[in-house]
């Protein structure tokens, strides 16, 4: 994964300032082609969502209390906390403070395996108490969404990894491949922003 | 790199060829070909009264259904000797390769399974033997583009000490052709066609077992004669 | 155990001797998929009508008279003669990915792929459809059976796909020798995420998540068949550009006086 | 310390954790009786939507970048919220 960055690192560094002004695509292009499609798919899913919720809004409503808000809501806050700690990170390694990045990227790293675990909690009783996703529409639009998410996150956990190692092996760090790990984490946590008020929220 | 490997292989051919004439002569099923025609009942009454000559068959084909691969990986290893810009024909030709076998593998199977219970309901008896036959019969279509690869690539080697001679490229093309009609078996269930019909079934062997001992002989020579010459790994 | 074809620099012999194009093969097996997929598609829609695919919840009649339709047994002959050709389509990814600087542990988990591909994903099921044709006798159950059993394995035949897809979206990406666009390795990790998500069909008889489903097939069937697409259109201009040097029945370089082709020296 | 706290992102991220808390209020005030209820869907999906404005803007770093990018995301963002309320409100 760190060879993805090589080839452009050191010329969107410098360039980088230079480009300030007329505005600068942060990580690797190819990387938002990636992020925006991934955004569009997702998309899809939740208009999807949306429809079919709107044929059975009676069935949507009752399978929806039955989710927990709470760790819900804690989750948010999680992926909300560990995408600060990424972009401090960012910030930090793009300014050449190595330590004060490398901290960033740890504490957010920390913060997305909580997400995860938590997931595991909210799910486990779920599925025990017989919630699945054979059970309605509701709860298969909300185990594969969710799934979804979690791949995902798990994938976007292995990214952070690799940015923390560039941080620690190559000097200077490719800024460029950080800012694109960084982007990717970022929009695990936007979906999950959305996911969070279509399956726990709305009414 | 010398040449010694690829000819332990090939002589594992031979009694790989031996077992499954062996095979083939004992299998119950074969002698004559069941015919298509029969009913459900008439199926399950046949396993019944077979099971020892169909199972046997069955395990010992389980065993030796691949034996044949490392005559084909030995072509492969030569086509990629050929003199064509990339090893395209080689992947094809492996993949090819391992489709066909693992059809044979799921006839073999079924067959298995037909006798391994043979009370079973005379519906799923038939069943599993239909299936048997379709797998065993009717997918050609890997075994020749697997030949046409071959072909091509002895057909675009226009070096002057060409791998393999013309004839070999022609005679593979010409297999295409006589293994082509067995697929019709799943059309018909009587006639030449049917799949224990001359041109499906009885052809379709022939050809399968002349194309074998050719190619055997073939590689054999071109074995020989690349002696010391490096091979390219696809 | 990188095996950049590490092109040899000097310019390809003017003198090229021999006319005929040196990338033969690799047109010819290209030009095979056109054809192939044509096939592919024409024979389960407009001929047989296995797709889209039709409700898991249709009543057995339904599936019992759709089970006994003669088309069946032509889509699964046309099927039977031509699934050799996917094959020939997977090994032009593999030619591109030999080209690249990844290992080649990721054309092996592609090709291997493939292989189990096609046997789960096409023949497995075309033979389910086809017996059921075949013989009128089988019981309803019998033939409800192969019809779930059909669909399932052709529409739910995830992991094989999704190794390869794998292989290839991250050898594009690793690949420092600019093959293939790296904004088609993100879009193949895409397309792979997203078969992950017909993994629903085995579960819903009805719905989006079916396997008709809008979720399940029709989305997932845009994405596929625009990437499709796109890929060959990337492989062929990879054919295209490959420099003549590269090939690996590339003419004699004059530097070492060779007095023939040695074998296939150049790779 | 102080630096952590008087950075700008920090304060992005305290308001977006408000406004998470806040509408997760809402719903459970809001929806406590599980009715269809549209005041609390607005809400909540204005917020969602206002969030993801603000982490693709402060987090993903679009406010410094080329126009394209700015559309597009924000685009995305305004498209689909669009959509889901008019999905939302068309079904009722």
């Amino acid at each position: 994964m760190t060879d993805v960055a090589e080839g452009s690192a050191t010329g969107v560094d410098q360039a980088q300032r230079a480009a300030d002004t007329r505005g600068h695509v942060p990580g690797e292009a190819s990387m938002w082609f990636f992020v925006i499609g991934d955004l569009l798919i997702f998309g899809v899913y939740f208009v999807g969502y949306m429809y079919f919720r709107g044929q059975n809004h009676q069935l949507f409503l009752a399978s929806q209390a039955r989710l927990n808000v709470d760790i819900g809501a804690i989750n948010t806050v999680v992926l909300l906390t560990s995408s600060l700690f990424v972009a401090l990170g960012t910030a930090a390694a793009r300014a050449g403070n190595i330590a004060a990045g490398l901290r960033g990227f740890w504490i957010g790293l920390a913060f997305g395996a909580a997400f995860p675990l938590l997931k595991m909690f909210e799910w486990i009783p779920e599925i025990t108490a017989g919630l699945t996703p054979g059970t309605n529409l509701f709860f298969m639009y909300y185990y594969v969404m969710t799934g979804m998410h979690l791949c995902h996150v798990a994938l976007g956990l292995v990214i952070l990894c690799f940015v923390i190692r560039n941080l620690k092996t190559s000097i200077p760090p490719k800024i460029s491949f950080i800012e694109t790990g960084a982007t990717y984490w970022h929009m695990v946590d936007v979906l999950w922003l959305v996911l969070f008020a279509l399956l726990y929220l709305m009414r | 790199m010398n040449t010694r490997g690829q000819r332990i292989l090939l002589w594992t051919a031979p009694p790989a060829v031996a077992l499954f004439v062996l095979a083939y002569l004992v299998f119950p099923v074969f002698s004559p070909p069941l015919s298509p025609t029969l009913t459900p009942d008439q199926v399950a009454a046949f396993f019944r009264g077979n099971v020892t000559g169909i199972l046997g068959v069955a395990i010992l084909c389980n065993l030796i259904a691949c034996s044949l691969v490392p005559l084909f990986a030995v072509t492969a290893v030569q086509i990629s000797r050929a003199a064509t810009s990339s090893p395209v024909l080689t992947y094809a030709y492996v993949i090819c390769v391992g489709v066909g076998t693992t059809a044979f593998i799921l006839a073999d199977y079924c067959w298995g399974m037909a006798a391994f219970r043979p009370d079973r309901d005379p519906q799923l008896t038939s069943l599993l033997n239909d299936m048997a036959w379709f797998f065993f019969i009717a997918p050609v279509g890997t075994i020749m583009v697997q030949n046409l690869c071959f072909a091509l690539s002895v057909y675009l080697d226009d070096r002057p000490d060409p791998i393999f001679p013309r004839w070999v490229a022609h005679f593979n093309v010409a297999t295409v052709a006589l293994l082509a009609p067995s697929a019709f078996s799943i059309l018909y269930k009587s006639g030449p066609l049917a799949w224990n019909g001359p041109l499906s079934f009885t052809l379709r062997l022939t050809t399968f077992a002349v194309y074998i001992a050719v190619m055997f002989w073939a590689l054999l020579r071109a074995v020989k004669q690349q002696g010391d010459d490096r091979v390219v790994l696809a | 155990m990188a095996e950049a074809p590490k092109a040899p620099t000097a310019p390809a012999n003017p003198a090229t001797s021999r006319c005929r194009n040196r990338k033969l093969d690799q047109w010819i097996a290209f030009w095979s998929v056109p054809f192939f997929f044509n096939v592919f598609g024409l024979v389960f829609v407009p001929l047989s009508w296995m797709m889209p695919p039709r409700s898991p919840s249709s009543p057995t009649p339904h599936i019992v008279e759709f089970m006994h339709s003669h088309n069946l047994l032509i889509a699964c002959l046309i099927l039977t003669l031509a699934y050799g050709l996917a094959p020939v389509s997977n090994s032009l990814y593999l030619i591109q990915v030999k080209r690249m600087s990844v290992s080649p542990a990721f054309r092996y988990s592609m090709m291997i792929g493939a292989i189990t591909g096609a046997i789960v994903g096409m023949l497995f099921p075309m033979f389910c459809f086809g017996l059921g044709a075949f013989r009128p006798g089988y019981s309803p159950a019998v033939l409800t059976m192969l019809y779930d059993f059909g669909y399932l394995a052709f529409i739910g035949s995830l992991g094989c796909f999704c190794v390869m897809w794998m292989a290839f979206g991250l050898a594009i990406i690793l690949d420092e020798n600019n093959i293939l666009p790296k904004w088609l390795g993100y879009y193949t990790i895409w397309q792979y995420v997203t078969e992950l998500m017909a993994a629903p069909v085995w579960i819903a008889k009805s719905g989006p998540f079916a396997w008709n489903g809008l979720m399940t097939f029709w989305f997932a069937m845009v994405l596929y068949v625009s990437w499709q697409i796109i890929v060959y259109v990337c492989i062929f201009k990879a054919i295209k550009n490959q420099p003549e040097s590269e090939l690996d029945n590339a003419p004699p370089q004059p530097a070492p006086a060779a007095v023939e082709v040695p074998s296939r020296a150049g790779a | 310390m102080t630096s952590l706290i008087r950075n700008p992102l920090t304060i992005v991220w305290a308001l977006l954790t408000t406004v998470t808390v806040a509408s997760s209020l809402i719903a459970i005030d809001g929806g406590a009786s599980h009715q269809i209820n549209t005041t609390v869907t607005t809400v909540v999906l204005l917020i969602a939507a206002f969030k993801a404005h603000m982490v693709i803007r402060h987090f993903m770093e679009v406010r410094h970048a080329p126009v394209w990018l700015k559309a597009t995301t924000s685009g995305w963002v305004l498209g689909l919220f669009a959509l889901l309320l008019g999905f939302y409100f068309a079904a009722l």
